[in-house]
């Protein structure tokens, strides 16, 4: 709605490579993130109950990215029922 | 000498009443009074460390032994409600001095001072004698002093106040003498101590039912009970503020007190509670005093009418420790007595400055006095943080005992109730702080400064007291809870 | 009176020092500002364990100089923080807020040496007094704050009520004022001083009042209240209730609330505000699982959390000082015109977010241990589980909301056109200050671990304990790593609005404003003439009571007279029908 | 039943004289009327004192040979007390009505508190709401 927001949604060509690199850092950021899961044994913190899913390969890595894939969801869906105009209390 | 130091502690400012009025000098007037007061403050400190081991003095007026004779007996209850009236006196009356020049005709002073004594004669009366008549009596010297002081206050409202004060006090004080009639119908004796003795057999008397109704709501009107407390507001409001401090410091804890000497002194613990459950009505008229007269105080925009309101809350949490029915709730009561003596004093005397300085003491006479008035100002939020009952200061020390004795009853909604009304206190005494210190002056009321210094030391003196016995309060909770403990004797 | 030695509470110096900051000027004023606190904090480490002062209130024996192994860890972070938010806020703050900052700071230190409850309820309503002065003195630069000061007293004196009503019933029950842990004793007045505490540390319902408050304070301001009131919150939980279970839930709730909130805040301060909501209740969670090792984390960290949190808010609050923009949809592109500021606020984000090598990492890890080491024993481990894995994916939400939100909205993304410089030097020393302990505590963890209350097999146990492995590591990077795909994938997701969320505080700020509104005026239209008619009757009745300058005080006598006749008819019907 | 009635009909009499006093102070709003009315209440409680001082057959309380029988002579006295303390008390309240006539021109209750009112109305409406 705000004026910034129209304008990243229209991003110059220079702006395009920008981004393209920046998604290439971070690509080869998690790849470096992952390679060192084939080295590294994890431990099963919860084995005396059975529990071994944070011993899995590559468990932080996606647990994190869903973990905060349905936090913001869930904040985006409340954000509906709870955001008001800043003003909202002045009135 | 000191055996006649009972009857000294009235005779003095009775005798001293008459004097002054014959010399009919103000000045003198005023030195006399002084004199008068310090001496009776000295007076009933000697009389309290005579009975502070438990002992009774009786002391039996020109020879006649009770139960014939008046007698006057002083225990430890009232030798430390004598401390307190006198104590109030002798810091008030020095303060008086400038604070009616700016409130009352000089031609009135001289009957200022003489209807002063006068009043302070028959509290300490009241609080001392043994002798249920006696106490009619005295109680009606104080009461007609009362009205003539009130009389003085410098807008004719308080003329129509004293005139509704005097209707309402001789109405409760004739319900006392009917009560003391039936009393004395049943028994034969106007003793209190020999009356305690011969009710013994009669609790299911019809007619000593019949006297403690009368004497409760009789004394219920003269310490201003809900719903008896309509005609407080407006004589506080009125009337001169000296009077105003003095009344609101003293007056109602000798109506305490007489409640609980007839209550525990002359009827028994056991009949009030057991028989005619006293708990009740006391309990339930206090909770609603208490949150209400708070509410009401909030609201209102004169700040004298406001602490004349808040008055009426502190003196619920009297009751309401009475009603009780425990030691620390009575211990609360009597703590009570003496820390809204210092604190209600120490607000209406910085009252009285502003009223000295700025003519008024609404709270638009006190925007912007923060910083012109800084002690005057700095003595009102103490004693509004003392009313609120913040740790360090007296008000917290009843409080807490307070509290106390309602969770020992297990009854958390009074616990609650007295918390909500520290709340609404914060809030009414915050409303003066905001106007005192984050206002402008308007800029149509003059610019004034701070109080002269002989109206500041008094004040100063309370303030320390405040502060002192917030502290250091094992004198007076020693006091109090050995008395809550003699009172209530067996009953537990 | 019985004092060994010369020892005072050394909260006292800060108390004191308040009274004293108004009477000098200039470089004295700046003298005294940076070195009460140390002198505070050589007092606190001056005194040896064990109770060194009693006085007596009432019938009871107060114990205002109790030195514990907590309280020296909370007291200590305490003084450097009051030293280095005095650093920061040296020239800018005003004269009343640095003295009732002190003030503020002196009673929290009160706190972490009151041994017995009524010391710790002084204390504690000093500190709402404090911190609403705190509060109250930003008025004059922003009028919103006057409101927001009176709504902050009234939660925290409710909350003080609250307490006291639970103190007194506590003392009833026991016999004893004592402050130790209250998990042995039962009843309506531990629960009343549970919440009394809970108020003060931000637990629903009344999470509220912090993000209502804090941003309305001065940049300084915020720092101070930011430091305080919640962790010592934390504190006397730590001592009062350890291994409360409740205390798990409601930990859990304050974390992921925090989290929920940050991430539709728009506003940098109250974003910071609802951050802080989160990691306490990481605290409070820790608190709740109340094994050594829990209690261990709870305390360490807020000891990192006080310097992390005071960073974030020193950069957040140098940017508004600079620019005046305070929403994250003004601001952009400044980490080339304010770089130590940005260096600051990227060094806090990265503490809070607990990545390797900073004070964050070392002391949230504790707490995540303490979940899966107390499973194995506790009673319900399932909810341990279920605390870790919350717990595990809470930490990868701070680096969501703060750690990447806050830097990247202000510093980097679309530059917003303003040009402001670096704060004035004594900010950005304060700034450096705060940043090197978030490293240093993050690379040198045994200093703090020295100090911590627990010392019993504390580096004995390595699964549990020893950050630095090679799993412990990658597993937080990988964690830390998706979570910035995360956010950058769902970038769009997050675009800020000029908004606010609404709270409970709605309740108390909007709701009943409503209802007064529908009461006093729309009744009467509502039609239907019986409801007119009741109106009309209360309308007069309340006119009748309620002059224009307050409720009447002048009645006719008779009026007075007719009450008398009632309550005497009251009095004798009741004994008479008795 | 009736015989009791009679035997006690001084208590009749005082409850009479009481409620009398009390509806007094109630219905009137002219001042003087309020405190005739006030001393019709007191009268009754002195009443209640004089008679139960009374003993069936006893003569004055006088010292004298071949009387045995005697009546109370105390509450009598403490009535005298009483007496002066209401005659006190009625002085003044005629005191302050005289200066109420002066300070307000009018002895009616109802018109002197709608004057308070007013004058705190008047005040309020002056200063603005604040």
């Amino acid at each position: 709605m705000s004026a910034s927001g129209n304008q990243r949604s229209r991003p110059s060509p220079s702006r395009w490579s920008k981004r393209r690199t920046r998604w290439l850092i971070v690509a080869v950021l998690l790849a470096l993130a992952i390679v060192p899961e084939f080295f590294v044994t994890h431990y099963a913190h919860f084995e005396s109950l059975g529990i071994e899913l944070d011993a899995r390969f590559g468990f932080y890595a996606w647990y994190s990215f869903f973990a905060c894939g349905a936090m913001i969801a869930i904040a985006k869906l409340l954000g509906i029922f709870l955001k008001r105009r800043d003003s909202y209390y002045d009135e | 000498m000191s055996m006649h130091l009972p009857a000294l502690q009235v005779i003095i400012p009775l005798l001293l009443a008459a004097v002054i009025f014959l010399f009919n000098n103000a000045r003198i007037a005023y030195i006399v009074s002084v004199a008068a007061s310090w001496l009776c403050l000295a007076i009933a400190i000697q009389l309290l460390l005579l009975v502070n081991d438990g002992s009774v003095i009786e002391y039996a007026f020109g020879g006649w032994e009770p139960p014939w004779g008046i007698a006057y007996n002083v225990d430890q209850l009232n030798a430390f409600v004598l401390v307190i009236v006198s104590g109030i006196a002798a810091i008030m009356f020095p303060f008086s001095w400038r604070s009616i020049q700016a409130e009352i005709p000089a031609s009135l002073h001289v009957l200022f001072y003489t209807a002063l004594l006068l009043c302070l004669a028959g509290l300490l009366g009241m609080t001392i004698t043994g002798d249920a008549f006696n106490f009619f009596v005295l109680l009606e010297i104080s009461s007609l002093a009362t009205y003539t002081l009130i009389s003085l206050g410098k807008d004719r409202r308080s003329l129509s106040a004293a005139f509704q004060y005097l209707i309402m006090g001789t109405i409760g004080g004739t319900f006392i003498l009917l009560g003391v009639g039936l009393l004395y119908t049943l028994t034969g004796t106007l003793n209190m101590a020999d009356l305690a003795e011969r009710i013994g057999p009669l609790q299911a008397s019809r007619t000593l039912q019949a006297a403690f109704a009368f004497l409760v709501v009789g004394i219920g009107l003269k310490l201003a009970m809900f719903p008896l407390h309509l005609w407080l507001p407006g004589a506080y409001a009125t009337a001169p503020s000296v009077v105003s401090a003095f009344l609101a410091a003293t007056a109602t804890k000798v109506a305490v007190y007489a409640l609980l000497r007839f209550m525990f002194g002359v009827f028994g613990a056991d009949f009030a509670y057991g028989e005619m459950h006293v708990e009740l009505m006391l309990v339930s008229l206090a909770l609603v005093s208490v949150l209400f007269a708070s509410l009401i105080a909030l609201l209102q925009r004169g700040v004298k009418r406001m602490l004349a309101y808040s008055s009426l809350a502190q003196i619920g949490y009297m009751l309401l420790g009475i009603g009780l029915a425990n030691v620390s709730g009575l211990t609360a009561t009597l703590l009570h007595l003496f820390n809204h003596a210092l604190m209600k004093g120490v607000l209406f005397l910085a009252l009285a400055m502003v009223f000295y300085r700025t003519g008024g003491s609404s709270m638009r006479h006190m925007s912007g006095l923060g910083r012109q008035m800084p002690w005057t100002m700095a003595a009102f939020v103490v004693g509004g943080l003392s009313l609120i009952g913040v740790p360090l200061t007296v008000g917290f020390i009843s409080k807490w005992y307070l509290i106390l004795a309602s969770i020992e009853r297990g009854w958390w909604p009074v616990t609650a109730v007295i918390l909500v009304a520290s709340l609404i206190a914060v809030m009414y005494i915050w409303r003066v702080v905001e106007v005192a210190y984050f206002k402008e002056r308007p800029a149509d009321l003059p610019t004034v400064s701070e109080a002269p210094l002989s109206l500041l030391l008094p004040t100063w003196t309370l303030v320390a007291a405040n502060i002192y016995f917030g502290i250091n309060a094992s004198v007076t909770t020693g006091i109090a809870q050995n008395v809550a403990q003699t009172l209530l004797g067996g009953v537990q | 009176m019985q004092l060994d030695g010369f020892m005072l509470p050394p909260g006292l110096i800060l108390i004191l020092g308040a009274f004293i900051l108004p009477q000098v000027e200039g470089r004295v004023r700046h003298a005294l500002l940076l070195a009460l606190p140390l002198l505070t904090l050589l007092m606190v480490w001056l005194i040896p364990h064990g109770s060194h002062l009693t006085l007596g209130l009432m019938e009871y024996e107060l114990e205002p100089l109790r030195s514990s192994a907590e309280g020296r860890l909370f007291a200590t972070v305490f003084a450097v923080a009051a030293f280095a938010g005095g650093w920061y806020a040296l020239n800018k703050a005003t004269l009343l807020e640095l003295s009732a900052a002190f003030f503020y700071a002196g009673s929290a230190i009160g706190v972490t040496f009151a041994g017995d409850l009524i010391t710790l309820f002084i204390y504690w309503e000093l500190m709402a007094l404090g911190s609403t002065l705190v509060l109250w003195a930003n008025g004059k630069q922003n009028p919103r704050a006057y409101p927001a000061s009176m709504r902050y007293l009234l939660v925290h004196l409710c909350g003080g009520v609250v307490l006291m009503a639970g103190i007194a019933g506590h003392v009833y029950a026991t016999g004893s004022i004592a402050f130790s842990s209250m998990t042995m004793t039962d009843g309506l007045a531990k629960w009343l001083i549970l919440a009394g505490f809970l108020v003060n540390v931000g637990a629903p319902p009344l999470s509220a009042w912090i993000a209502d408050a804090y941003p309305e304070a001065s940049p300084s301001g915020m720092v101070f209240l930011s430091a305080f009131t919640t962790k010592t919150a934390v504190f006397v939980l730590i001592v009062g209730f350890p291994g409360t279970e409740i205390l798990i839930y409601i930990g859990l709730y304050m974390v992921f609330y925090g989290i929920v909130y940050g991430l539709l805040e728009n506003n940098l301060r109250r974003l910071m505000a609802y951050s802080i909501v989160s990691q306490v209740g990481f605290m409070v969670t820790a608190v709740g699982i109340g094994t050594e090792l829990a209690l261990n984390g709870a305390a360490a960290h807020a000891f990192a959390h006080i310097i992390y949190k005071a960073l974030l808010l020193m950069s957040a609050g140098s940017v508004l000082l600079m620019t005046g923009k305070r929403h994250c949809t003004d601001l952009g592109g400044l980490f080339k015109h304010m770089p130590i500021t940005a260096i600051a606020g990227i060094t806090g984000a990265l503490a809070i977010s607990a990545f390797p090598f900073t004070s964050g990492f070392v002391t949230k890890s504790l707490e995540t241990a303490a979940a899966y080491q107390f499973a194995a024993t506790a009673s319900d481990p399932m909810l341990l589980v279920w605390v870790w894995f919350l717990l595990t994916a809470a930490s990868a939400g701070s680096f969501l909301y703060v750690g990447l939100k806050f830097p990247w909205f202000v510093f980097f993304n679309k530059d917003a056109g303003l040009r402001p410089t670096d704060p004035a030097p004594h900010m950005q020393y304060a700034m450096w200050f705060f940043a090197f302990l978030c490293i240093a505590l993050g690379v040198f963890p045994e200093a703090l671990y020295a100090i911590l209350p627990y010392q019993n097999d504390l580096l004995a146990q390595p699964k549990s304990y020893q950050q630095y492995t090679a799993s412990h590591l990658l597993s937080q990077f990988q964690l830390l790593l998706f979570a910035g795909l995360a956010f950058f994938a769902l970038l769009p997701l997050l675009k800020q609005t000029l908004t606010i969320s609404l709270d409970v505080d709605w309740i108390y700020r909007r709701l009943f404003k409503v209802l007064g509104q529908e009461f006093t005026f729309k009744v009467g239209d509502l039609g239907g003439k019986t409801e007119a008619k009741i109106h009309g009757r209360i309308k007069r009745l309340i006119a009748h009571m309620h002059g224009p300058s307050g409720p009447r005080i002048h009645w006719p006598s008779g009026f007075m007279v007719l009450w008398v006749a009632v309550l005497l008819v009251g009095a004798l019907g009741l004994y008479y029908l008795r | 039943m009736m015989l009791d009635f009679f035997d006690l009909y001084n208590y009749w009499v005082v409850i009479f004289l009481m409620m009398a006093g009390f509806y007094t102070l109630i219905a009137y709003d002219n001042l003087i009327k309020k405190i005739i009315g006030l001393n019709i209440f007191q009268s009754a409680v002195f009443m209640l004192y004089i008679s139960v001082g009374k003993v069936s057959g006893g003569s004055e309380p006088i010292a004298a040979d071949n009387i045995e029988l005697y009546s109370n002579p105390l509450p009598h006295v403490l009535i005298l007390t009483a007496i002066v303390v209401g005659v006190a008390t009625t002085a003044l309240g005629l005191a302050l009505t005289i200066r109420i006539k002066e300070a307000y021109g009018t002895i009616n209750e109802n018109d002197i508190v709608q004057m308070n009112r007013d004058a705190e109305a008047e005040k309020a409406q002056e200063w603005g709401r604040e």
